[in-house]
């Protein structure tokens, strides 16, 4: 089972690289994205536990928060696809289909690998598949964009796998990389603690630079604003997503050997910056999707704060991870269109997004309340639980500098997106003006209704799984 | 039971523009529509606050919600009453109003969206003022606020009103984001985020932050000043209805906010009383003078809201020092007249915003000194508007004065009593009186400037009255304003079961401590011989009319012209220069020079001191600290490669 | 018995305020050293007016004729609830000083609403500084009212300046003293006498009241000169229940006492008439000012 | 642990010191290529028996490391022509200063790290660290993205350095870390480099920075 998730995406990805026929290619994607959400539910359905390869791969509580939630973006995404290329015709479908469904398969295989070093492999293959998809416009920016990102992303990458040695350093004489092992000898406290410490700081350095937290955060700005909106979507609710699980795997770990307290207060600090140089930079940002980025960034912030407070604030945060995945998946796309009605992605070109392209221009504003905290959408529950946690936690600094950076991330964001949406059109629609379509709008609104029912319903179920996450990452069982 | 019809209302509110989506955005069928159901769902709230308030007894209606610390806890206490009831009346005048204001066929860009969220507004507002769980009240509370935004920027295509939209915006962001901090002590302290079991809480040491996160949260909504910096400006662009339902009931909700925490404490400490009756004066002396000094009829009427919500202050404030003195008596009169003024507010200045749309409507400017002459043109609108001018002034025979008196009779027993408050009621009741002689000042030259005299440009002359559909709810509110005046006994049990509610169950019944009787009978005669008199001159006077027709005697001047009537800011200028300190209006006199001077302009204007001088300063500072620390992300990927060197040496050396 | 009193109470109301004016006017006239108008003069002009017809601008509505229809309503109202003798006024209750500082305040509205119906610049401008004036002397009069209620512990006009303020007279008399001076300017304000403003100049810039009636004619302006002689009449009572609660006395001796000390008070007014110039009108305002603090300390005086 | 891995970590810690201060672009390629050859070696060496597979991860670390990638690093250059000389933003006087700091600030960071019995006294892990912190510095102080390319080589080097001490304990490990190199190989250098090269005519990487705030 947990092979077949991890193989049906590239066994796709296969056929649409080789598949002669232009027209059916781009249906190929939302295919293996159904298939591989078909798998997702039976896994979860499975009464038995799903593994492979000896527990190298294993769907535990993390994973079955994470993996359906990477599954349903990406499916959303996929139907995305179709009319996506329909607009940008005869350019390389056969890379971009491919890849993407690369891209889904190690995102499964990261959040499937109870290896520390198969799940860096992963990461790094990840890096690979995404490249192309940063370069698919094919102009000097997204040139730009993607060396910075490959270089960035590739120091990040090298660091986790120093800190990944590190780690297995300090289990001498039984280094190891099974998470399972690592967490044993966590608790009988046969970790070389200084060693733990410099690899969970190398490590957080790592991965954090993949998940994008200040500061080092400076990839994603430029990786977001010159992709196609459909792969932000997916950086920023996918990849984002995988990075932070790898950082939960490593936090569990310090929290067996009863480091927590340690790993903690590093993720509150770092949690704090990435809020403040977001808000910083949405201030009279000119430019919406480049705003997106930081306010991903924000984010990932909240969500390492979450964690650094821990308790309800941890739970608050994994619920986190799903609302602001699936509400960037909104904005983006929304973002997509308003970019193409207007061929220009800055306010200083766009306005009255409303009036020209009205539901995506309604996605769009509606996407910012929702990302912002907003009753009656999803992330408000999951920043108000963790505002809750760290109140309850005793942690009045903490909760007051969270919400005065929320207050300002919100300024920021809302003099652009309203400059954004309201007012007159500015300038006459480019060749052909693309109009809303079914293909364009829906998945962005199918995404949309799962953060309101999110808002409003959090299923018992997923209570629950969260709830055994959350317990299964700070204590491990 | 009572409980049910409001959840009933709550849906139909909610449900009610949402049909007219479909709808083609030509046809009428879609605005009827709405009227229809939103009328239904009036009907609904009123049913469940009457029943509330007839059969008392309110049992909270709860079901279990699947949301982190949700619970879909509703229930409709006296308190709840009063604001459904309110909210209830003045949505549904609203949106007949709108028929003929905002009439689909002349607006089929916006009237569907207007409507939708006409609907959306009112269901918030019900929800929120009958939750009894955090949650729920802060879905409640977003959905009126978002849906407020969308209305306020209904013409986003006027930079004016994208500016206040985004203003409001902002504002109520910051008053949200005070209420989540709030709940969250409240959760913290109590264990819960159901109401009833916050009274631990209130007996915790963070009582005193939680207070003052309500008061920010809360008093932004009110638009208590200094927090009233969104208040003007959104008033004044909103389409004239939405102005009414917003400053008659939007702005009350934080005012409710405030009753319902202030109820949790058994004994709150002194300074939380101290606190709102200065802010309350603070509120009422600026609001009315900055009132004065404005030339925009709709911002007028909201720096007015903002006075009325110092009063209420006043009262909440006097309220809350009975309380903490354990004198039920403060309590009775403070709260009574507290809500009653909550009550008359939302009467007289639903009244007073119609009253401008009708105006706007008619002759397309909010500019009071291009206006006048006025009466003979549209005397309905005109009779409307005066009531409402009365009553707000706080003058016999009116409402305005029943709420005032009780709360004057509470100043005064705190001033008066010689308790240890008294320095509190000897400022207050001074401030009060002052705020009510500077109303007055402020509505009869409104009134005069636009509706007497002459007109003082094209656009009033070809004025026309408004329709039935526009001049009927404005009929029904100056009966409101009447009935109140006129037997404010029978609303007395009403507040007695709010202020029991309030948790005073030994409170004396507002009746034996306050002479409503007096009042009412007193008005009523006064009104007798109001019109006695009146007939009687009008009838020596008749044998004039029809005489050749003369001018304004104007001291023998030959050719008085419009041009040269007093206008409304000449009127106001003396008051300004008097509060020039706190106002600081910025006057622009022409230059004459030379003894046959050329033709010169004279410009004056009153900027919001609070809002033009300190917020928005301060904003665009930040901004230009957070432009200069752009640099860190210069494009090198060189710096950005030592800054992921610096963080790791960093945390190595931290760690 | 309470019902003569009551009578009692209405005709010295309706009868007595034009006196007033005779006697001010005497007394000004004798200063000057002319022998001055009778002094039942006030009475004969009203008659005059009475007979005479009106004259309505054609830019007037029935606004123009409220005004003093509801000027003289609203005073007589406040009239009504002022005790006068040693019995309690007809009307009177619990935060009756509220009715009567809010009915003079709607007569105000009205006068001035009246005023700016004419559309003349000088109306106008007389309405503007009569709005103007009374916002400054209303703190003062509320500060006054907190200074009687502390001192007679009650909340009722009748309460305050009845009998239990006579007692208070020894313990409290400073603030009362300041009260009382400072409810003298405001007398003056009120009824635009001088400093504040010359009841028979003929500069229609310089005017506040006189200036507002310039249109006015026949029986309205009859009803306008009575309204304000009532309350002139309403102002001196009041200030004259503070100098002497007569409440204490037997009723027919307190009548007495009563109208002597009105006609001493329109005497004194007399005086300080001829006494007094003008002050500028820029400096109204500070005198106006001066008297609220006057009040406010009184209540300081009185509370601390 | 034969005797000849301290010589050979020296010799590693000297071309660090060459590639930091050399101003030739192929001297810093040539010194990275015998750097990846000498771990080659090293990976032999840490073993105290020679086994079959140490010897091929050797084998393939300088195929990779010293021939395959310093190979594709010429190639570009030849390719584009680039101006032979390095462009750093400090002065290679300053990048040796540092890079001494870095070393002696990584052994003394080892020094208190607990090691195991069969690394104590051996440079392994100082040279890995320092070598780490030399890869940085290249890489955040040198203009052109093929020097930045260099830079990143060293900074791998240093990491397989790590890795080594493990290679007992999971040998598996650090053989997944020539991935690492397959990574700069393919995409970094054989790609992106090129079509910099074509877009912006040069492979300045001072010129990417028009993506900014």
């Amino acid at each position: 089972m947990a092979i077949a998730l991890c193989v049906a995406p590239l066994l796709f990805a296969l056929v649409a690289w080789i598949l002669p026929s232009a027209r059916l290619r781009p249906w190929i994607v939302p295919l293996g994205a159904g298939v591989h959400l078909a798998l997702v539910v039976t896994a979860l359905a499975l009464g038995e536990p799903v593994e492979a390869f000896s527990g190298w791969l294993a769907l535990d509580q993390l994973g079955r928060i994470a993996l359906p939630l990477v599954s349903v973006l990406f499916a959303a995404c996929s139907l995305y696809v179709p009319a996506y290329l329909r607009i940008r015709r005869g350019e390389r479908h056969r890379i971009f289909c491919g890849a993407l469904l690369a891209f889904l398969a190690m995102m499964t295989l990261i959040i499937l690998s109870h290896h520390l070093g198969l799940m860096w492999v992963a990461l790094e293959a990840n890096t690979l598949v995404s490249a192309p998809l940063l370069y698919f416009n094919r102009n000097r920016r997204s040139l730009e964009a993607t060396w910075k990102y490959l270089l960035i992303g590739s120091v990040g990458i090298a660091l986790a796998l120093l800190g990944s040695f590190f780690l297995a350093y300090s289990a001498l004489p039984h280094a190891s990389l099974v998470i399972e092992d690592l967490v044993r000898e966590a608790r009988a406290h046969a970790l070389a603690l200084p060693w733990l410490h410099t690899a969970f700081v190398v490590l957080f350095v790592g991965y954090g630079t993949k998940m994008g937290l200040a500061p080092m955060h400076t990839w994603k700005p430029d990786a977001y604003g010159e992709a196609p909106g459909l792969v932000g979507a997916l950086l920023a609710g996918g990849l984002t997503t995988c990075a932070f699980v790898a950082l939960l795997r490593f936090y569990q770990i310090c929290a067996a050997a009863g480091e927590a307290a340690f790993a903690q207060e590093l993720m509150v600090a770092i949690g704090l910056l990435s809020m403040a140089v977001a808000g910083v930079f949405m201030a009279r940002q000119r430019d919406f999707k480049r705003m997106l980025a930081y306010s991903s960034v924000e984010h990932m912030g909240i969500l390492v704060l979450g964690i650094g407070v821990g308790g309800l604030a941890a739970f608050g945060s994994l619920l986190h991870l799903i609302n602001n995945a699936l509400t960037k998946g909104v904005m983006f796309m929304a973002a997509a269109n308003i970019h193409r009605a207007y061929a220009s992605k800055t306010v200083d070109g766009v306005s009255g997004a409303l009036r020209r392209v009205p539901v995506s221009g309604a996605l769009f504003l509606a996407g910012f309340f929702a990302v912002t905290g907003t009753p009656p959408f999803g992330p408000f529950v999951s920043e108000f639980t963790i505002l809750r946690g760290i109140v309850e936690a005793g942690r009045y600094g903490v909760a007051a500098a969270f919400l005065v950076l929320l207050f300002v991330v919100f300024v920021g964001m809302g003099g652009t997106v309203l400059a954004v949406v309201q007012g007159t059109p500015k300038g006459d629609s480019p060749e052909g003006g693309f109009k809303d379509s079914l293909g364009t709008v829906g998945p962005a609104l199918v995404l949309l209704a799962v953060v309101v029912v999110l808002g409003v319903w959090v299923p018992p179920a997923l209570d629950g799984a969260l709830a055994d996450a959350a317990r299964f990452v700070e204590a491990g069982k | 039971m009572s409980e049910w019809l409001a959840v009933c209302a709550i849906a139909i509110a909610g449900l009610s523009g949402l049909p007219g989506l479909f709808f083609a955005p030509s046809g009428r069928a879609g605005e009827r529509l709405f009227v229809g159901l939103l009328t239904l769902a009036a009907g609904f709230a009123c049913a469940a606050a009457v029943s509330s308030l007839a059969f008392g007894g309110s049992s909270e209606l709860a079901a279990a919600w699947p949301v982190p610390g949700g619970r879909l806890a509703v229930r409709v206490d006296a308190i709840s009453a009063m604001f459904v009831l309110q909210i209830a009346v003045l949505a549904a005048l609203g949106a007949w109003y709108g028929l003929e204001y905002w009439p689909q066929r002349a607006r089929p860009e916006n009237g569907r969206k207007l409507r939708a969220f006409y609907g959306a507004i009112t269901c918030g507002m019900l929800l929120l003022v009958v939750a009894r769980n955090a949650i729920l009240f802060l879905a409640g509370w977003e959905i009126m606020t978002l849906a407020a935004f969308i209305l306020v920027t209904t013409e986003d295509e006027k930079p004016a009103v994208r500016e206040v939209g985004l203003v409001y915006l902002l504002a109520t962001r910051a008053g949200t984001l005070c209420l989540f901090a709030m709940f969250a002590l409240l959760a913290a302290a109590s264990g819960s985020l159901d109401m009833d079991r916050w009274p631990v809480a209130l007996a915790s040491p963070v009582a005193g932050a939680i207070f003052l996160l309500a008061l920010g949260g809360f008093g932004l909504k009110a638009g208590v000043m200094p927090l009233h910096v969104w208040l003007p400006g959104a008033h004044a662009n909103a389409p004239s209805h939405v102005s009414a339902v917003m400053s008659g009931v939007l702005i009350k909700t934080g005012i409710y906010g405030l009753v319902r925490i202030t109820a949790l404490g058994a004994a709150p400490p002194l300074w939380w009383g101290y606190l709102l009756i200065a802010l309350g004066a603070l509120s009422g002396v600026l609001g009315v003078a900055f009132a004065i000094g404005q030339h925009d009829l709709k911002r007028l009427l909201a720096y007015h809201s903002v006075e009325n919500i110092g009063i209420i202050c006043l009262g909440l404030g006097v309220a809350l020092i009975g309380r903490s003195q354990g004198r039920p008596d403060l309590v009775a009169l403070g709260l009574g007249g507290a809500l009653l003024h909550v009550w008359n507010h939302g009467l007289f200045k639903g009244l007073l915003f119609l009253s401008a749309g009708s105006i706007l409507h008619a002759t397309g400017t909010r500019e009071i000194d291009r206006l006048g002459g006025l009466w003979r043109r549209m005397p309905r609108t005109g009779l409307g508007f005066l009531v409402g001018a009365v009553a707000i002034s706080g003058l016999p025979p009116l409402n305005g004065l029943v709420s005032e008196l009780l709360i004057y009779l509470g100043l005064f027993r705190v001033g008066a009593s010689g308790g240890s408050a008294w320095l509190a009621g000897a400022l207050a009741a001074p401030a009060l009186a002052l705020v009510g002689a500077l109303a007055v000042a402020c509505f009869v030259k409104v009134f005069g400037a636009v509706f007497l005299g002459q007109p003082r440009s094209p656009a009033p002359e070809h004025a026309h009255e408004a329709g039935l559909a526009m001049l009927a709810p404005m009929a029904v509110l100056a009966a409101g304003c009447f009935f109140i005046g006129l037997a404010a006994p029978l609303v007395a049990p009403v507040l007695d079961a709010a202020v029991v509610a309030w948790g005073q169950p030994t409170a004396p019944p507002l009746a034996s401590i306050a002479p409503l009787a007096w009042i009412s009978i007193t008005s009523a005669a006064l009104l007798v011989a109001l019109a006695l008199t009146g007939a009687w001159l009008a009838r020596r006077a008749r044998s004039a009319r029809g005489a050749l027709p003369i001018g304004t005697w104007d001291c023998g001047y030959a050719a008085p012209a419009a041009r040269m009537q007093y206008t409304a800011s000449s009127f106001a200028e003396m008051i300004i220069r008097l509060l020039g300190g706190a106002l600081r209006p910025e006057v622009h006199p022409p230059r004459l020079d030379g003894p046959f001077p050329g033709p010169a302009r004279f410009h004056s204007h009153l900027p919001d001191t609070v809002l033009d001088r300190a917020v928005a300063p301060g904003f665009s500072l930040a901004g230009r600290a957070f432009a200069r620390l752009r640099v860190i992300q210069g494009g090198s990927t060189h710096l950005y490669l030592l800054y992921i060197l610096a963080t790791l040496l960093a945390l190595l050396l931290w760690t | 018995m309470r019902l003569v009193h009551i009578g009692i109470h209405l005709a010295l109301i309706l009868a007595l305020p034009p006196l007033l004016i005779g006697i001010i006017n005497r007394t000004k006239a004798r200063f000057a050293g002319r022998t001055g108008a009778p002094l039942l003069q006030p009475y004969h002009d009203l008659v005059k007016l009475m007979r005479k017809g009106v004259v309505l601008s054609r830019t007037t509505s029935w606004v123009f004729l409220a005004g003093p229809a509801v000027g003289l309503v609203t005073t007589l109202l406040a009239a009504l609830m002022v005790p006068l003798g040693a019995h309690a006024a007809p009307i009177a209750f619990d935060g009756d000083f509220v009715l009567f500082a809010y009915a003079l305040a709607l007569g105000r509205f009205f006068t001035v609403a009246a005023a700016l119906d004419t559309g003349s610049a000088f109306e106008g401008m007389g309405g503007a500084r009569e709005a103007t004036f009374s916002c400054l002397a209303e703190p003062a009069l509320f500060f006054g009212f907190l200074v009687l209620a502390r001192a007679s512990g009650s909340t009722s006009l009748s309460g305050m300046l009845g009998p239990a303020l006579a007692a208070t007279w020894s313990s409290a008399a400073p603030a009362l003293a300041a009260v009382l001076l400072s409810w003298f300017v405001v007398l003056l304000a009120e009824n635009s006498r001088i400093p504040f403003d010359d009841p028979n100049t003929h500069l229609e810039l310089t005017m506040i009241h006189e200036v507002m009636v310039l249109d006015h004619s026949g029986p309205p302006f009859a009803v306008i000169l009575y309204g304000a002689a009532m309350k002139l009449f309403v102002f001196a009572a009041v200030i004259f229940g503070v100098v002497a609660p007569v409440g204490g006395l037997d009723p027919w001796v307190a009548w007495g006492v009563f109208v002597a000390g009105l006609l001493l008070l329109a005497v004194l007014i007399g005086i300080v008439e001829s006494m007094m110039a003008r002050l500028r009108l820029p400096q109204i305002p500070n005198l106006l000012v001066a008297a609220c603090l006057m009040s406010a300390f009184g209540a300081i005086l009185l509370m601390r | 642990m034969s005797s000849a891995v301290d010589p050979l970590l020296v010799l590693i810690l000297m071309l660090n010191f060459l590639i930091l201060g050399t101003s030739r672009l192929r001297a810093a390629i040539n010194a990275s290529a015998t750097q990846g050859a000498l771990i080659g070696l090293l990976t032999v060496f840490v073993h105290g028996s020679p086994a079959m597979r140490p010897i091929v991860l050797g084998a393939a670390a300088v195929a990779i490391k010293g021939l395959l990638i310093p190979g594709m690093l010429m190639r570009a250059l030849r390719d584009a022509a680039i101006h032979r000389e390095i462009e750093p933003y400090i002065s290679f006087l300053t990048s040796l200063l540092l890079g001494a700091v870095a070393t002696g600030a990584a052994v003394l960071f080892a020094d208190h790290l607990p090691l195991a019995p069969d690394h104590q006294g051996s440079l392994l892990v100082p040279a890995s660290l320092s070598t780490v912190l030399t890869g940085f510095l290249i890489l955040s102080t040198r203009r052109k993205a093929i020097t930045q390319v260099v830079g990143y080589l060293v900074l791998e080097n240093g990491i397989f350095v790590m890795g080594l001490t493990l290679h007992d304990a999971m040998p598996s490990l650090v053989e997944i870390g020539i991935l690492l190199d397959l990574l700069v190989a393919i995409f970094v250098i054989g790609i992106v480099i090129n079509h910099i090269n074509r877009e912006f005519a040069s492979i300045d990487a001072a010129q990417l920075d028009t993506l900014k705030e």
